[in-house]
C-alpha cells in the first residue's frame, strides 16, 4: 500500500515546478504516481534454467530495480536465454538535470528563412549535402533536402536563397571535401542511418577531422549531421556544429542554417576563400 | 445496427429446439426466485428509495436497517411495510435516523396489518416510485446525451478496462483511455468487494487489484466520463460489475448513477466466488429487472469458463450458458437489444488451426443471437510474460472481432499475465485495436467459410454438444441446480445448499411485498 | 569497432568457468558477444517533447546504459509520454554472485514419494491448501493438488500417501489456521496471484505470522507459498518454509514435502498435537 | 507444389499483353548485354576455372589477372584467350603464380590467332568445364540432401536473415535460426561491398550491419547450414547477394560453394546502388545463366522500390519489374521454378483497408506468375521504434503470407527501424511466422475474395496501371534504358552513361570468347 504514497513525495501535488511547469523530479508511471514501473527485456549467453532466471534478476538489480519479476524466460538454443522482466526502478528523472538541445533559433518559414538569407548573406546560401562512408540511406538526407521535402514541409531544394547540391549516397571523405571546396559551401549536411558498430559516429568523426584539416579554423563551412540514432548533445563529441535527430523537419533545418550562417560572420566564411591544402 | 449477410448456416430446428431446452431449464429456477427474496434485494428497496450512507465503521444505514428488522419481525413480508410504518409511527422522520435508531435497536419494528399497512404501503410505493424516477431520468439522460453526442462510429465498440484500486488515478487514465479510442470504460472491482455483505461508501483509494464499486466511485467516474465524451463527440459508456452478494443493491445504484452496462451474469457469483446458487438466482433476477428499466446493456461472463476449462472441448459450455442467460434476462424484462452475451478467444495458441476454430466459435454465437450485442473477450489463460508473443495474439482476437461481427470488443492487454494494465498497456492495446480495425476494413466481405469447411463444420457440431447439454440437464432430476451441483460448468461442483449468503435467503411470506419489484414487473405502474 | 573486442575479454574464450561449466561473468546479448544490450519501456508522467526524451535518456543512463536510443516517443495524454529505449547498459552479470534456490531435495516419482512417506512418517502427510486474503485464483493451487495436475503430472490428491484438503478460494487467515489445527497437517500450502500494491507480501507475512502465534516454534505446519510473482529467496523475509514459483510441478511440491516433512521430524511435528491458543 | 483454385479472375488477354509489352522492354537491353563483357564477368571466367586468393593487401589474383591483360591487349577477345594462350606458352605453371607474376608485369599478354588461339583456347575450354562440372556437382548433391534430407513440410518457406558483420557470430546464429525454424538463411552483406570492384577474401569478421560475401564465409556457413540440416530433418538453404559490381564473381562463387538462393534483381543495383546501367545488364545475364545452371533460385528486389515510392501509387511499378526480371530471367535461362519474384508489405498501416490492399496486391502477383516461388517481404518503411506495434505488424504481414500462398516469406523483425537484427528478435520473429501459421491452418480456403469487391478491382486496377507503364516504355524513344534515367522506378533518376563502373565495360570484339558462357548458353556441352 505504500508506493504510492511515498510515490506522491515525489511528484505528487504539491512540491514545486520547474520554471516550465514540469515537476522537479519524475519517476516511471506504471498505473499509480510514483510506482517507478519498467518493462525491460533482454537475452543472456547462458542456458535456461534457475540460474540464468537469477542472473536475469541481478541484472535488473543492477540496474535498479530492486524487486524484478522475470515474467518470462526463453531458451533461444542451449547457451542464450531470452527475459522478459517487470518491475520498479528505484532511480527518478531529475527533470531539472535533462539535458536537451533546445532549439537556439527561431523557426521561420520559407520566406522569411528567404529574406533572412538575402539580409545577411547578399548571396545564396550554399548547402553541399550527402551520405556518407558506405551508407546509401538517401531518404533522410533527401527529405531535408529535396522539392518534395518531409512531414509536409518542403525541402531546401524548394528555398529560393538557398543553392543545394546533393550528392547522394556512398560519397567519401575526400569527395565531400572537394565537392563542398568547389560549391564554396557555407554548409554541410551528412546523412548517418547505418549505426551497427557505431558506424555513424566513426564516419562523422573521420569526416569532421577531414575539414577541420582542410580548412583553417573559422573558414570551414558549417557541419551539420542527421540520422535517427544521434544523440543530440554529441555534437562537441563528434566535431560538427549541430546534430539533427529522428523526425527532424526542413523548415527545422532551415531556420537553423540561416541563424547559423548568419550569426557566424556577415563577411562569410565560406569554404573556399581561404581554403590552403587538403588530401 | 444492420446486420450482414449470414455467413454460417445453422440448422433452424436445432436452433429451436436449444432454445426450448434452455427455457425448461430455467424454468424452475425461475420459480424459486419469484418465491424468495434476500437481504440485498431488500436493502436494494431501500436504496431505491432513496437511503444511503454508513456508520462511524463503514457498515451502510441499508444494512443496520434490514438487518434490526429482520431481527425483529423478519422479511417474510419485505422490508417495505414494517419500514414504512415505523416511518407512518413517527419512529424518525426520515429512513437515515430511522435506520440510525434501528442500529442501536432503538426502533420496534412491526408487521401491521390492514389500514396501517395499506398505509405503510402507500409510503413505502412512493418512495419506491420516486427511486425508479431515478433511474427512468438517468436513462433518458443518457438517451438524450447519446442522441446529442452520438455513438460510436464503429462496431465492434472497444471496450476497456481500468484498475488502479483508486478512484483518482482511474479518472485520468479512464479519460486518457477515452481520448485514445475506447468507447466503454469498465471499472474493476477490488478482489473480495463481490463477497461483502454491503456495499462500500464514498470515493475509495484502496482497492486491490481493482476498485471498490460505491455509489460515490459511480457518480465520480461517471461525470468524468460526461465531460470527456463532449470532448471526443462520442458518448462514452461506464462498466461495472453486478455481481457478488450485493448485486441487486450495485444494480439499483448503477440504474440511479447511469452506468450504461454491468457485468451480470447468472451464474457466475455461484461458480467463481462460491455464492449460493439460491442466493444468486433470486439476487439476480431483480437486479436484471432493474438493468432491463435502466436500459444497461448486461454483460454475460462465459469467458470464465475457458479459464478453467479448454476452450475446445468446453465450447458448447459457453452457448448452453449464453442460451441460459438469454432466457433468464428475457423472463426478467430485458430486450435482445440489452443482451451482452460473452465469448473469449481462449483457444491453445498451439492448437492447429486455432484462428480458424475461434472464427467458428464467434460465428455460432453470432448467428445465433443475432441482435444481441454480443462481447467479445481477449485471451487470457493462454497469455504469457512473452508480451510481444501477446501482442499478437490480441492482434489477431481483435481481428476475429472485425471478421466475425461482434458488437462490443473487451480489449486484450499484453501484460495479461503480469500486472493489472498500465497506462501504456492500454495506450498500445488501442492502436493494436485501430490497427486492425482500419487495415481490415470491411474484410468480412471477403471472409466466406467454405460450405462444409472446418469452420461450419466445427459451429454445427458444437452447437449440437450444447443441445445434448441441455438435454441431460433438463432430464436430470434436479434440474439446473443438480447440473451445477455435479460440476457442469466450469468444472466446478457448486450444491445447492452450499456457498456464501445462503442465510441471507429468505422465503416471501404471503404478504409479501416488494414496491420497487411491483413497478418494475409492471403490476403498478 | 570497440564494443565486441572489450566483451570478449568478458565472456569470450579463454576465462575460467564456474565448476557448473557457466561463464564466471556476463553481459547481456544482442548481436555480439559482450554487447550488452538491452530493450527498454517505461511511461513518464511528462508531456511529450525534447525535454522527455531527454528524461527517458537519463533514466535509462541511470540503469546503466551509457549510450541509450530512444527509439519512440508517444504522447499518451498531455501529461504522459511512453518511450521505448534500446542500448547497451555497462552491467556485468556475475554469475557465481547469482542467489537461485536451488533444489534442495531428490525429484522422486510418486512411487518413490509415497515410500518415502510410510517410511519416515507410519502414516499419511496430511496437507491443507487455499488461496488466502481476497484471492480467488484457485488454478495455481489446484494445479498443485487436484489429481488433474499439472503440466503431465498429477496433484497431489493422487498421492496414496497424502491427505489433501483443498479448501479453495478466498479463505481467512483464521479459517486455514482453524482448518490446519483441525486436520493435524504437516504442511499448509498456500496460493498468491494477485499481487497489485504488493497484496501477495501482505497476506503471506500476515499467514505465517499467525501461524507464528497459533503455534509453538518447530510444532507448526511447514508453510509453502506459491504463485506466478513470487521471489524464490524471499522465504525468510516472508517467514515461510519454501516459495514455489512459476511454472512449479506438483512433483517438485510432492518431493519437497517428503524432504522437509521427513527431515523435520521423525516423531511428527503435526498441526495440533501441541496446539495452543489462537484466534 | 500444387496451386490453390485461383481466387482472382485477370483478363488472360491483359496478362498476355503485359508479357509481351515486358518483352518488347527488354529485347533492346539484352542486345546490348549478349554484345559486351565486363571485367568481372572476364574474372568469373578466371573463378570458374579455379582461380582463388589474393595479395596482401587482400586484392584478389583474378583483378590482378583480368587488369594485366587488359593493360596490355585489351577484353575485347575475353581474358581466356590471352590467359591460356600464356599458360600454353609456359609463363607460369598455373594460373595462380601467372597471376602473381602478372600483378608485377611480369607476363607478356598476347592474342594469338590460328594453332596457337586454338590450343589456348582447349585449355580455357577445359578449366571452363572443370569449373561449370564443379558447380554441376554442387546442384546434384543438392538434390541430393534434398532427396534425403527432406524440404520444409511448409509453405511459405520461412527465411531469415543474419548481419553481425562477424562470419563467427553468424554462424551460432543461423544455426540457432534453423532449430527454431528458419528454412532459408540469408547472410546480409556489409555495407559498401557492392562498389568494390573486387570479392574479398577469407573468413571476415569486420564488416558494418552486414558480413562481406566470400568464397569462405560461404563454405563456412553452407557447412554450418548442412550440419544443422541433419540435425533438423530439413535442408536449410543459404542465400546470399549476386549484386554490385562483382555480381558474376559472386554467383560463380555461389554456384561452386552451394548457395541455394541469390539476390538477384535486374535493376536494383542501377537504381539503389547507382551502378552503370549497362554494367549492370551485362553483369546480370551472365550471372544469371550461372545461376540457371546452378539450381539457384533467384530472389528479386521489388521491396526496394516501395523504400522509397507510395506502396498504393507504386504498386505498379511492381508488377512491372517483376514482368521485366521474369523476361531477363527467361532470356538467361532460368525457368519458373527458380523465379522468386519479389513483393513486400508496404503500405502505410494509416490507410483505411491498407490489409485488403496488400491481399490485393499479393494476389496479384500470385495470379500473374502461379509458378514462381513468390518471395513475400515484411514490412520496413513504416515500422518505427514501437517494437510492439512492429510485431503485430508483421503478424498481419505472415497473415497475408499464408492467405495468398506465397512461397518464400522474408522474416520481419520488430527492430526493423532500430538495430540490425538480434538473435531474440529472430527467435521472436520466428514464433510470429509459427504462430500465425499454424493458427491460421486453411483460412485461404474461407479467404473468397468478393468478385466485385475491393480486392479484385484493386488487383485489376494495378494490372491495368503496369499494362500502361510498360506501354509507354515500349513506346519511349530510348525504351527502357530512358525510363531509367527518367526515374520511372523508386524516383531515382540514373543515366545510361552514369553510375560506377562504367569502365568496366567492354565491347565484344569479333573473335570474343568466353568459355564458361559456351557452356552456359548451350553452344558447348
Ligand atoms: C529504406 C531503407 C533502406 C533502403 C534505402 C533506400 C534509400 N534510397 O535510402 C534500402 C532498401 C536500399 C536499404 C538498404 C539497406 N539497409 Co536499410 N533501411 C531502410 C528503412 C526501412 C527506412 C529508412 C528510411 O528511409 N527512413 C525514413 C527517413 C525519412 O528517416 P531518417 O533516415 O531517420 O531521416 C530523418 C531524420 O533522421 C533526419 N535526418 C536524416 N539524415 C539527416 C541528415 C541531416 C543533415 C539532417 C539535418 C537530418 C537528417 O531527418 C529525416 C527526416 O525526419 C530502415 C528501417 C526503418 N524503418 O527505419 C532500414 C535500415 C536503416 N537499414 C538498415 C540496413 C542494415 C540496411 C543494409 C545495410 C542491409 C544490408 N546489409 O543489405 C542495406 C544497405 C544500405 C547501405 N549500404 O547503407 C538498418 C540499419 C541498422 C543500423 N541501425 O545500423 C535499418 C535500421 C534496418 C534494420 N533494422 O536492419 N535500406
Ligand atoms: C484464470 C484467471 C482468472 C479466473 C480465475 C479462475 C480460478 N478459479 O482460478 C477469473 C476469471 C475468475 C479471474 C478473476 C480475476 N482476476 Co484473474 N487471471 C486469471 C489468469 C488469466 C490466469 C491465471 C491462471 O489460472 N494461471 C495458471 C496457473 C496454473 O498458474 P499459476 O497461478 O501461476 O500457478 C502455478 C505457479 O505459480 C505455482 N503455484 C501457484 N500457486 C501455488 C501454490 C503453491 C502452494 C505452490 C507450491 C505452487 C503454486 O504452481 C502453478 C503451476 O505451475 C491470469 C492472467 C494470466 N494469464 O496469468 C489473471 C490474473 C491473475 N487475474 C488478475 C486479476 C486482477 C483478477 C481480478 C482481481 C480482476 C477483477 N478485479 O475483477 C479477478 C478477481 C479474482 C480474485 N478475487 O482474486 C490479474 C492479477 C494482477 C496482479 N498481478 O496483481 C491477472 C494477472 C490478470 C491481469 N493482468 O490483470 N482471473
Ligand atoms: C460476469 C462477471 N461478473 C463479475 C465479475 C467480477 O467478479 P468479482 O467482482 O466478483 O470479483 C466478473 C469478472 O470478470 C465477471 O466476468
Ligand atoms: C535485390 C537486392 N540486391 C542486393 C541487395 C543488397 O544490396 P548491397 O549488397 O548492394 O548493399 C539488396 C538489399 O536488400 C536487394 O534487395
Amino acid at each position: 500500500m505504500s508506493p504510492d504514497l511515498s510515490a506522491s513525495d515525489v511528484t505528487g501535488p504539491g512540491p514545486a515546478r520547474l520554471p516550465d511547469g514540469l515537476p522537479p523530479v519524475v519517476r516511471p508511471y506504471g498505473d499509480t504516481t510514483g510506482d517507478g514501473m519498467v518493462q525491460l527485456s533482454f537475452t543472456l549467453p547462458l542456458p535456461a534454467g534457475k540460474r540464468a532466471e537469477g542472473a536475469a534478476a541481478q541484472l535488473a538489480r543492477r540496474m535498479g530495480m530492486d524487486a524484478p519479476m522475470v515474467v518470462h524466460a526463453r531458451a533461444i538454443s542451449d547457451a542464450f536465454t531470452f527475459f522478459v522482466v517487470y518491475g520498479p526502478v528505484s532511480h527518478v528523472v531529475d527533470v531539472a538535470a535533462v539535458e536537451v538541445v533546445e532549439r537556439e533559433y527561431p523557426l521561420l518559414s520559407p520566406k522569411e528563412t528567404n529574406a533572412a538569407v538575402r539580409e545577411s548573406l547578399h548571396r545564396k546560401l550554399v548547402v553541399v549535402g550527402a551520405c556518407i562512408g558506405t551508407d546509401a540511406h538517401t531518404v533522410g538526407i533527401d527529405a531535408i533536402l529535396n522539392v518534395k521535402g518531409w512531414a509536409g514541409e518542403k525541402g531546401l531544394e524548394y528555398y529560393r536563397e538557398m543553392k543545394v547540391v546533393n550528392l547522394g549516397a556512398q560519397v567519401s571523405v575526400p569527395d565531400l571535401v572537394e565537392r563542398a571546396r568547389e560549391e564554396q559551401a557555407d554548409a554541410v549536411l551528412v546523412s548517418q542511418v547505418v549505426t551497427q558498430r557505431d558506424a555513424h559516429v566513426h564516419n562523422t568523426t573521420t569526416m569532421s577531422a577531414a575539414f577541420r584539416e582542410a580548412f583553417p579554423a573559422g573558414r570551414r563551412p558549417l557541419l551539420v549531421v542527421g540520422g535517427p540514432r544521434f544523440d543530440e548533445n554529441a555534437a562537441d563529441a563528434l566535431g560538427v556544429d549541430r546534430i539533427f535527430g529522428r523526425g527532424t523537419t526542413p523548415g527545422e533545418v532551415a531556420s537553423y542554417l540561416v541563424h547559423a550562417v548568419a550569426g557566424r560572420s556577415h563577411a562569410g566564411t565560406r569554404a573556399t576563400t581561404t581554403a590552403t591544402t587538403t588530401t | 445496427m444492420t446486420r450482414r449477410r449470414p455467413r454460417l448456416h445453422l440448422d433452424p430446428e436445432q436452433v429451436t429446439r436449444a432454445r426450448t431446452l434452455a427455457d425448461a431449464a430455467s424454468g424452475p429456477v425461475v420459480d424459486l426466485a419469484r418465491t424468495r427474496t434476500t437481504v440485498s434485494v431488500e436493502r436494494a428497496v431501500l436504496r431505491a428509495a432513496g437511503l444511503a450512507g454508513a456508520d462511524a465503521e463503514g457498515i451502510p444505514w441499508v444494512n443496520h436497517l434490514v438487518d434490526a428488522v429482520r431481527r425483529q419481525v423478519g422479511l417474510e413480508q419485505g422490508i417495505a411495510v414494517p419500514v414504512w410504518d415505523a416511518l407512518a409511527r413517527a419512529e424518525a422522520p426520515d429512513l437515515t435516523v430511522l435506520a440510525q435508531k434501528a442500529a442501536v435497536d432503538a426502533v420496534g419494528f412491526t408487521l401491521p396489518t390492514g389500514g396501517a399497512r395499506e398505509h405503510a404501503l402507500v409510503g413505502a410505493r412512493a418512495a419506491a416510485a420516486a427511486g425508479v424516477a431515478g433511474i427512468d431520468q438517468a436513462r433518458a439522460e443518457r438517451e438524450d446525451l447519446v442522441a446529442r453526442i452520438g455513438d460510436p462510429p464503429q462496431r465492434p465498440w472497444i471496450y476497456l478496462i481500468v484498475a488502479t484500486g483508486d478512484i483518482y488515478e482511474d479518472i485520468p487514465q479512464a479519460q486518457a483511455a477515452a481520448r485514445a479510442g475506447a468507447d466503454v470504460i469498465a471499472v474493476i472491482r477490488s478482489t473480495g468487494q463481490s463477497l461483502l455483505d454491503y456495499v462500500p461508501e464514498g470515493a475509495t483509494r484502496e482497492g486491490f487489484a481493482g476498485t471498490y464499486a460505491t455509489a460515490e466511485t459511480f457518480r465520480l467516474m461517471r461525470a468524468a466520463l460526461d465531460e470527456v465524451s463532449h470532448e471526443v463527440g462520442r458518448y462514452v459508456r461506464l462498466t461495472n460489475y453486478a455481481s457478488g452478494l450485493c448485486m441487486p443493491e450495485i444494480a439499483t445504484l448503477a440504474g440511479l448513477r447511469r452506468l450504461d452496462m454491468m457485468l451480470n451474469d447468472s451464474m457466475y457469483g455461484i461458480l467463481f466466488r462460491d455464492i449460493n446458487p439460491v442466493r444468486t438466482f433470486v439476487d439476480q433476477r431483480f437486479s436484471r429487472q432493474v438493468h432491463a428499466r435502466a436500459g444497461i446493456i448486461i454483460n454475460t461472463g462465459e469467458d470464465n469458463y475457458l479459464t478453467t476449462a479448454d476452450a475446445v472441448d468446453a465450447a458448447h459450455t459457453v452457448t448452453v450458458s449464453q442460451l441460459l442467460n438469454e432466457t433468464f434476462a428475457h423472463e426478467a424484462g430485458l430486450p435482445d437489444h440489452l443482451l451482452g452475451l460473452g465469448h473469449a478467444f481462449e483457444i491453445d495458441p498451439e492448437v492447429p488451426e486455432s484462428f480458424r476454430l475461434e472464427l467458428a466459435h464467434a460465428l455460432l454465437a453470432r448467428t445465433l443471437f443475432p441482435d444481441a450485442p454480443l462481447k467479445w473477450m481477449p485471451p487470457t489463460r493462454h497469455m504469457t510474460g512473452d508480451v510481444f508473443r501477446g501482442y499478437l495474439l490480441d492482434g489477431f482476437f481483435n481481428l476475429v472481432g472485425s471478421l466475425t461481427d461482434q458488437d462490443i470488443l473487451l480489449v486484450g492487454m499484453m501484460t495479461e499475465a503480469v500486472v493489472t494494465p498500465w497506462l501504456s498497456d492500454r495506450d498500445l492495446a488501442l492502436q493494436n485495436v485501430r490497427y486492425v480495425q482500419r487495415a481490415a476494413g470491411n474484410l468480412a466481405e471477403d471472409f466466406v467459410p467454405a460450405p462444409d469447411g472446418l469452420i461450419a463444420t466445427r459451429a454445427q457440431h458444437v452447437l449440437g454438444e450444447a443441445v445434448d447439454l441441455l438435454q441431460s440437464i433438463v432430464d436430470s432430476e434436479g434440474g439446473l441446480l443438480t447440473a451445477i451441483e455435479h460440476g457442469t460448468f466450469g468444472g466446478m461442483k457448486r450444491p445447492a445448499d452450499g456457498g456464501r449468503g445462503l442465510d441471507g435467503v429468505v422465503v416471501r411470506g404471503e404478504h409479501y411485498v416488494n414496491p420497487v419489484s411491483e413497478i418494475l414487473e409492471g403490476v403498478l405502474v
